[in-house]
């Protein structure tokens, strides 16, 4: 059974100052959902490197176009999807490497770890990019459960991919 | 103003004054690469956030502080954000350490 | 001219512990806008008491009913509507005299305060309630205006009453 | 836990531990009125947030120290804050006082 009553909703300008709205609002949901310190510190960078990225990649900067952050709070876990109006996300996107440091420090601005941090950080993450629009979902188990033990399950009830998405979901 | 640096003989410390080091502080931190020294010290102490933006700040000193065969070490870092610079191998080029240490072994 | 490309919109469930998410948001938005210290903590104060009623007059505190809240940064001013699915706003809700502190104290449960406070905080604030649905609009002007010199000026174009809505707004 | 109560003779020193007093803390705020002693002293040292829901507890505890014929005082209080109380005209119940005074005039 999920429950989408407790869902908080937030839109947000294409602008980094305003990424700490929704960096700040995961620890309010975080506590709601009595994570531990750890664990919200975890929740806090994973939504701040996803909307990052909405802002930059997604939204191009355009500071008119809005990055959306819905938090779904369902029973067994705490889904988050950031959504930006690019639609240009890589199908590949969730299957970043471990960074090669070597290789970054030969560049002159390394880039490149936000997406393979998330994946160390959430139980999940789901991508639908097409059509002018990405939506990038990560979600936290509520228990806590190994990594190892966590079953390739497709997207619950509550996960509403949108209509004519053109990538499938997966797990990390 | 994100940092202050404060230059002793051969050591430079880079206080980090604001709580984030992301894409808004990224700018100022890489700053702190025109002011290293032989052995140049970030200080976390004051620091409750850090996002890849703001370690590819930090990587930029990291190649600067190569570049110009110095080194680079990190001070009071919190355990979390310990665990995300083990997560992309940054501690190997700057190491955590203490005031205490670097003092002790002065040159 | 008005400018709401940088608009931000959250919606939270009608309970105390998401008004919080409001109020950190207030804070980033004044830090975006150069608010001093003192104008940020009015700001917050304000916010937090415009959505504390949304959810528990508006809405009655029921966890699935929404509150949202609207902070849209316009060309010399801001003004952040927080709109409930009430539409049971008394009319003169936004003339609240000065508490009686002794009358206050003769309750058993002295509340009341809140109105009053916005009203003191805020540059102006205009109500439209009716309908199921209620919006209370408080605005912050961007240059410090002294009180007696604010002119009792109509809603600008972004104001954007909704349709059918009952009551005239008015500035405090 | 939002509050932390130390009883001295005659004097009651509650200390407000969250950073809130709003309604989420409102209910352990109010609990204080069973611990009042002759001078009690709220301190809001850590508090950096007040709203009108947790002025009302507030005032619940006026109401009761006013019952047991018992004096209530407000420690370090922000510029905001003190503003914030002095609208409401709190200031009148739950004078402003710093614990040097209070302890200097220990009955
Ligand atoms: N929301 C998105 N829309 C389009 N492309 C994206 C999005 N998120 C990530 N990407 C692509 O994936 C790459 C890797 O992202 P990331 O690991 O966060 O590193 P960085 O953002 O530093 O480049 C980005 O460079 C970008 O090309
Ligand atoms: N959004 C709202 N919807 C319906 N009624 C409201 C709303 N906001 C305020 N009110 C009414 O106005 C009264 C005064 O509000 P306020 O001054 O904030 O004090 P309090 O909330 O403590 O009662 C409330 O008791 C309520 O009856």
């Amino acid at each position: 059974m999920m429950t989408e009553m407790n869902d908080i909703e937030i839109n947000i300008p294409s602008d980094h100052v305003f990424e700490r709205i929704v960096r700040d609002s995961a620890v309010v949901v975080a506590r709601y959902l009595g994570f531990a310190e750890e664990r919200t510190a975890d929740l806090q960078l994973a939504v701040s490197e996803a909307v990052t990225n909405a802002i930059e990649h997604g939204n191009k900067g355009r500071i008119d176009v809005k990055v959306g952050v819905h938090f779904l709070l369902q029973h067994d876990r705490l889904a988050v999807r950031v959504i930006d109006q690019g639609g240009n996300a890589p199908a590949d996107l969730t299957h970043q490497p471990a960074p090669h440091m070597e290789e970054k420090l030969a560049e002159d601005s390394p880039r490149g770890l936000g997406i393979f941090l998330i994946q160390q950080l959430v139980d999940g993450v789901e991508l639908h990019s097409g059509e002018g629009r990405t939506e990038f979902t990560m979600w936290f188990n509520l228990k806590e459960t190994p990594a190892e033990e966590i079953p390739p399950a497709a997207p619950g009830p509550g996960a509403h991919p949108p209509p004519g998405d053109e990538q499938s979901g997966e797990e990390t | 103003m994100s940092i202050m640096i404060e230059q002793n003989s051969g050591l430079t410390i880079v206080r980090i004054l604001t709580d984030s080091v992301d894409a808004l502080s990224a700018k100022e931190i890489e700053a702190a690469a025109g002011e290293l020294r032989e052995r140049t010290a970030l200080d976390f102490g004051k620091v409750l956030f850090i996002n890849s933006a703001g370690i590819s700040a930090l990587l930029k000193l990291v190649i600067e502080a190569r570049k110009q065969g110095k080194k680079l070490y990190a001070l009071n870092v919190t355990a979390h954000h310990r665990k995300v610079f083990e997560m992309v191998d940054m501690l190997r080029y700057m190491p955590l350490t203490t005031l205490e240490e670097l003092q002790a072994t002065t040159t």
